[in-house]
């Protein structure tokens, strides 16, 4: 070990708001964005029930029709825009990007916590929006979000300034790793969570800044009377769409790679084996980031898009599809003759590529254009992206934060407890989720606060199986605030991992690092080579 | 299929969706269970016995031929269910000659109707069995889509364009039509119906058009009639005639009341009223409600305005 | 870090002419009517004055492959937003 | 604070993230652009005739004229960052001071045109061309006003002798950043006043 842990200042340290509200420490910034992003998530996910309960009864018997549209745009953009798209990029990557490449920070430390601002500013936009709240769905689809009469224009605002934070996170991380990597630490030594990270920074970097003039446009159009949009004015409301995905189609990868990243890092520590395909893991991120630029248009096969269109953006959906397969068999061939134990990280792990499996095989529904066109807006669609957003993405956010927790902390979790929630979390998540394929095939449309008696059946096990997932995402929660009070002392590498930040002290000092530490080898070095 | 999918395929061309879905299906369960098997029979099988054992795991960091294979083998799969599923919707979108023409207009939140001989309807489009019927379809203002589940097609509506849509029904019987795209406050109401007949009733329907498909006729009392319409028409997605309050005012009590107007002048409800609040809704838009309501001057025959108000005139 | 010279104020200036002179080729070609043509030149001339910003006043010429990359990934996406919903719009 | 100074230890490599740092944000500039390049290029070829009539509303000669304001002004800022890197700092903030002021008649001329433009009654709403004419326009002026700022601040940098030989990166990347904003011009005037 390079660095003696544990005889520098922790992070933790230094107390009072000011320490916090002006810190330039990527790690206490990281934090903030974790904080922010779960309570974001927790009222999301308060959403979400109330969705759930409307839908018991097939008439909209609780909350009525206009109720329920803005709840699910407010479940939507919230998770989205608030917890999703920041959460692990910016929390858990602004923590351990510096600590993973060997740096004693990010690139600009004062536009980091800039960015911080500027998402609070922008979530702040968004919370005042709520004076008229939206109904809009949050794809904000033209003309009916130019003509709506909720506080529309005010959260374009809000959503630009989210999008300038996301940016101005995404171009920091990719100068801190093209230039502040430690000495030795080549592009072939990086962790794989870093190469996730570096191509979701790509993606926000390039894609960000076309859903912000969008929503300018949108504002202006609702401002203004520009018509770019309004088909009164011989503007073309499907360009809307395409500006929109052109951002939010790569922007799912911005969520599912660093997860991905994670889930990397996670597998190979508690098989005690080499991660299996470093450079196919490596590259195909790459290649998702690139290739999911190509795709936009497979949200738009009912759009009334040309045919060549139509058939360019289905072959390009399904060649996305291969480097994700990539990742998921080279996962699983790191576990063949491992040495593996079920710690809660490793179990979410191994959650998100059972899940991720489910959600990726539903696609090649959605990819092919005749099933497309079935499917698309019924609840099929529903039960896929949460298959792969909140069993891909959240289940790998979970993994990171039970695998870091001791070294973000300097406490250790309740094992037990953790196995409890993960346990509820995942019988629950199936049974609300898998229903929805169900009652999507069967050809109930989304976004439907009052449906046909027939798909009665299918959404009060759906509702049921949300109650569960709640109780174990709050028994979680519990852990978590349970752990941060009581929780015993974690050493500095309790995992017995082998990448930089394990090198650290748990928690860090402020400098991550006595000394830069000199990398002479990959992470990933378990296991006894062949003599 | 009818038990898999609990639509059954109502045409030639969702059989062929369907079969297209089970292609994938199957694909899909055989990597399904392939990974997920390998997944959870490694993590059982080589799960840590020992707790000391931990450091005699053989550093496999790779091979190039596994990896080679599975970017090949998904590759070929993929662009198989790629060309199959776009053939199977490039047939679908082949215009058919001869087809029964309708017209769809949506608006927030009904669907209007207008054959090419100029008979108009509301939620309930009538075709002949066995013949290609297209869809003209449109949008008034905003985005709504025209999804037949039975038939495993849908079509975004969208102002300013036309967009269309064959099937080839041949079975008759009704089947449900969904708008699928968000559109607003009663999206989730905004449901019809298309009733596929026999050609023989078809042909008799068309004839007789003008007694409005009534297998009542002529001999129905007005205010049933009335009642009829409301229901068919989509007054109900946002008139309640109980006592629950929807979108728009309540039916019941309506008649005779003294309504508030925007602008705070008032006017009784009379029959005059209550036509021109069909006709021109506009008009006299009562007070805390958004003016929304659509005309129904053209959809809407005069006998049907008439039945219309004496059925209102009955919720006491 | 290079260090400020004669030299680099002499391209400035040469750069500078160079772009009043084509400034105002496409300014005179603008009253010629020639169909589309005018367009195409239109945006050559553009191009041309924009890489000479580029490679000179920004100093790209100089630059590592790295920052080449980045200058020029940007307009490949460009393309690729440009193309993508050309092939809709126009073949509708 | 905790302690972090946000400074780096290797002068060198501050230089190359920053510069990598701007690149990457210009890259970012150029979609937020590309976006509305596209709903032009859309709309340009739906609706030729518009473009053409519509475009012979705005005074080609005004346009040349603030094409040649900015390329006067980014020539400023190389005889600007190539003062500072001589060690020159006065000339370096004369230099920067006379791009601010040309950035200040390109704004006025800007202001003179869409005073014209309102007068005889066109707005953003009057039809698609001058939709995007505006939004594309004001997106621009936008980021001079901007520019504007950000020289400022650098020449009050070099005021209180933070800028050197041996350190002006503010004034190098400022550079840059402005740069850009005149290549974007470089297209807008062409595709709006020359082409429509």
């Amino acid at each position: 070990m390079v660095n003696e842990p544990g005889n520098g200042r922790g992070y933790l340290e230094e107390r009072g708001w000011r320490s916090w509200a002006f810190t330039l420490d990527h790690k206490r910034i990281g934090a903030m964005y974790l904080w922010t992003t779960t309570v974001f998530f927790l009222i999301g996910g308060v959403f979400a029930l109330l969705l759930r309960l409307e839908l018991l009864s097939p008439q909209a018997r609780y909350f009525g029709n206009h109720t329920y549209n803005v709840f699910f745009t407010l479940h939507g953009a919230m998770m989205i825009f608030l917890f999703i798209i920041p959460a692990i990029p910016s929390g858990l990557g602004n923590f351990f990007i510096p600590l993973h490449i060997g740096a004693r920070d990010v690139a600009f430390p004062r536009l980091n916590l800039a960015s911080y601002w500027v998402f609070a500013a922008g979530f702040l936009v968004i919370i005042g929006s709520l004076v008229a709240p939206m109904d809009t769905g949050w794809t904000f689809y033209t003309p009916y979000s130019a003509k709506s009469a909720a506080a529309v224009t005010t959260l374009s605002l809000g959503i630009f300034l989210i999008g300038m934070s996301s940016i101005l996170t995404g171009l920091n991380f990719i100068v801190t790793i093209h230039k502040l990597r430690a000495p030795g630490m080549t592009w072939h030594r990086l962790p794989l969570f870093i190469w996730g990270m570096y191509s979701t920074s790509i993606i926000q970097v390039i894609a960000t800044p076309v859903v912000g003039v969008t929503f300018l446009l949108l504002a202006a159009e609702r401002i203004f009377g520009v018509g770019f949009f309004d088909p009164a004015k011989g503007g073309d409301p499907v360009l809307f769409q395409h500006f929109f995905w052109f951002y939010s189609h790569p922007v799912v990868y911005v969520m599912i790679l660093p997860a991905m990243g994670i889930v990397s890092e996670v597998i190979p520590v508690f098989s005690r084996k080499p991660i299996f395909g470093y450079k196919a893991i490596a590259y195909s991120s790459v290649a998702i980031a690139l290739g999911g630029f190509l795709v936009w248009g497979h949200h738009m096969f009912t759009s009334g898009m040309s045919p060549l269109a139509n058939m360019i953006f289905s072959l390009m959906t399904f060649f996305v599809a291969v480097p994700t397969a990539v990742k998921v068999f080279n996962w699983t061939a790191t576990l063949y003759r491992g040495s593996i134990t079920f710690e809660a990280p490793m179990l979410y792990a191994l959650t998100f590529i059972f899940l991720f499996i489910v959600g990726g095989l539903t696609g090649p529904f959605l990819g092919a254009l005749a099933t497309n066109v079935q499917l698309h807006d019924t609840y099929f669609v529903v039960a896929h992206f949460h298959y792969t957003m909140m069993g891909g993405t959240v289940m790998g956010f979970f993994a990171g934060l039970h695998y870091w927790f001791p070294k973000m902390t300097g406490k250790m979790l309740n094992e037990k407890v953790a196995r409890i929630a993960w346990a509820l979390i995942f019988v629950g998540f199936n049974v609300t989720f898998f229903t929805m394929f169900v009652v999507g095939v069967r050809g109930m449309p989304r976004r439907y606060a009052e449906y046909l008696p027939k798909f009665h059946t299918e959404n009060v096990i759906s509702t049921i199986g949300s109650a569960v997932l709640a109780l174990g995402i709050l028994v979680m929660c519990w852990n978590f605030l349970q752990g941060l009070r009581k929780g015993a002392p974690a050493p500095a590498n309790p995992w017995r991992a082998l990448s930089l930040e394990w090198r650290a002290a748990s928690p860090p000092d402020v400098e991550n690092f006595h000394e830069i530490p000199v990398v002479t080898d990959w992470p990933y070095g378990y296991g006894t080579p062949k003599a | 299929m009818d038990n898999v999918l609990a639509f059954g395929a109502a045409s030639g061309q969702a059989g062929r969706v369907d079969a297209l879905f089970v292609m994938i299906a199957a694909i899909g369960g055989f990597f399904f269970f392939l990974t997920q098997g390998m997944l959870i029979y490694f993590a059982v099988k080589y799960r840590r016995r020992l707790p000391d054992r931990d450091n005699e795991t053989p550093a496999i960091t790779g091979s190039p031929l596994l990896e080679f294979l599975w970017i090949l083998i998904p590759s070929i799969v993929v662009v198989v269910i790629f060309y199959y599923g776009w053939r199977v919707y490039t047939d679908q979108r082949i215009p058919v000659a001869g087809a029964t023409e309708v017209h769809v207009n949506a608006r927030q939140w009904m669907y209007e109707i207008r054959y090419p001989d100029g008979r108009t309807a509301i939620n309930e489009i009538r075709v002949p069995a066995g013949k290609p019927v297209k869809f003209i379809l449109s949008a008034a203002d905003v985005l709504h889509g025209f999804y037949l589940p039975d038939f495993r097609v849908k079509m975004d509506m969208i102002p300013g364009r036309v967009t269309t849509l064959w099937v080839q029904p041949d079975r008759p019987g009704s089947y449900q039509i969904f708008c699928t795209v968000y559109c607003g406050t009663g999206h989730s109401n905004m449901l019809a119906q298309l009733i596929v007949m026999p050609q023989r009733e078809y042909a008799e329907w068309v004839e007789h058009g003008a007694r409005e498909g009534g297998e009542a006729g002529g001999k129905e009392p007005l205010h049933e009639r009335g009642e009829r319409v409301v229901k068919g028409a989509g007054c109900l997605n946002c008139h309640a005639v109980d006592g629950k309050e929807k979108i728009a005012p309540n039916f019941r009590g309506l008649y005779g009341s003294k309504v508030p107007l925007d602008g705070g002048t008032s006017v009784t409800a009379d029959e005059e009223y209550l036509r021109e609040s069909i006709e021109d809704p506009g008009a006299k838009v009562v007070k805390g409600y958004p003016n929304v309501m659509p005309t129904f001057k053209t959809t809407l025959p005069r006998k049907d305005t008439d039945a219309v108000v004496e059925y209102l005139k009955t919720l006491k | 870090m290079d260090h400020g010279t004669g030299n680099s104020r002499r391209t400035g200036i040469a750069v500078f002419a160079a772009l009043l002179l084509l400034t105002a080729v496409t300014v005179l070609v603008s009253y010629v009517d020639l169909g589309l043509w005018n367009a195409v030149v239109a945006l050559l001339i553009a191009s041309v004055k924009a890489s000479l910003v580029a490679l000179f006043f920004m100093h790209l010429k100089g630059e590592s492959r790295l920052v080449w990359g980045f200058a020029l990934v940007p307009i490949v996406f460009l393309a690729l937003i440009l193309l993508g919903t050309l092939t809709d719009t126009m073949l509708r | 604070m905790s302690g972090h100074t946000g400074e780096h230890a290797d002068p060198a490599v501050a230089f190359e993230s920053a510069k990598l740092g701007v690149w990457t944000f210009l890259a970012t500039e150029v979609l937020l652009f590309g976006a509305l390049f596209t709903a032009y290029t859309v709309f340009r070829m739906k609706y030729p005739e518009m473009f053409r009539m519509e475009h012979a509303k705005l005074d080609r000669v005004l346009g040349a004229v603030n094409t040649v304001v900015l390329i006067t002004s980014s020539l400023m800022v190389v005889f600007g960052v190539d003062a500072i890197k001589r060690g020159k700092a006065r000339l370096f903030e004369a230099c920067f001071g006379a791009t601010i002021l040309l950035a200040g008649v390109f704004l006025c001329v800007k202001y003179a045109e869409y005073a014209a433009k309102f007068h005889h009654g066109i707005y953003p709403r009057t039809n698609l061309f001058f939709s995007i004419y505006f939004m594309l326009t004001g997106l621009h002026g936008i980021h001079v006003l901007l520019g504007m700022g950000l020289l400022s601040y650098v020449i009050v940098l070099s005021r209180r002798g933070r800028l050197s030989a041996s350190y002006y990166t503010p004034a190098e990347m400022s550079g840059l950043y402005w740069h850009f904003v005149d290549l974007v011009w470089i297209y807008l005037f062409p595709l709006l006043y020359l082409i429509g």
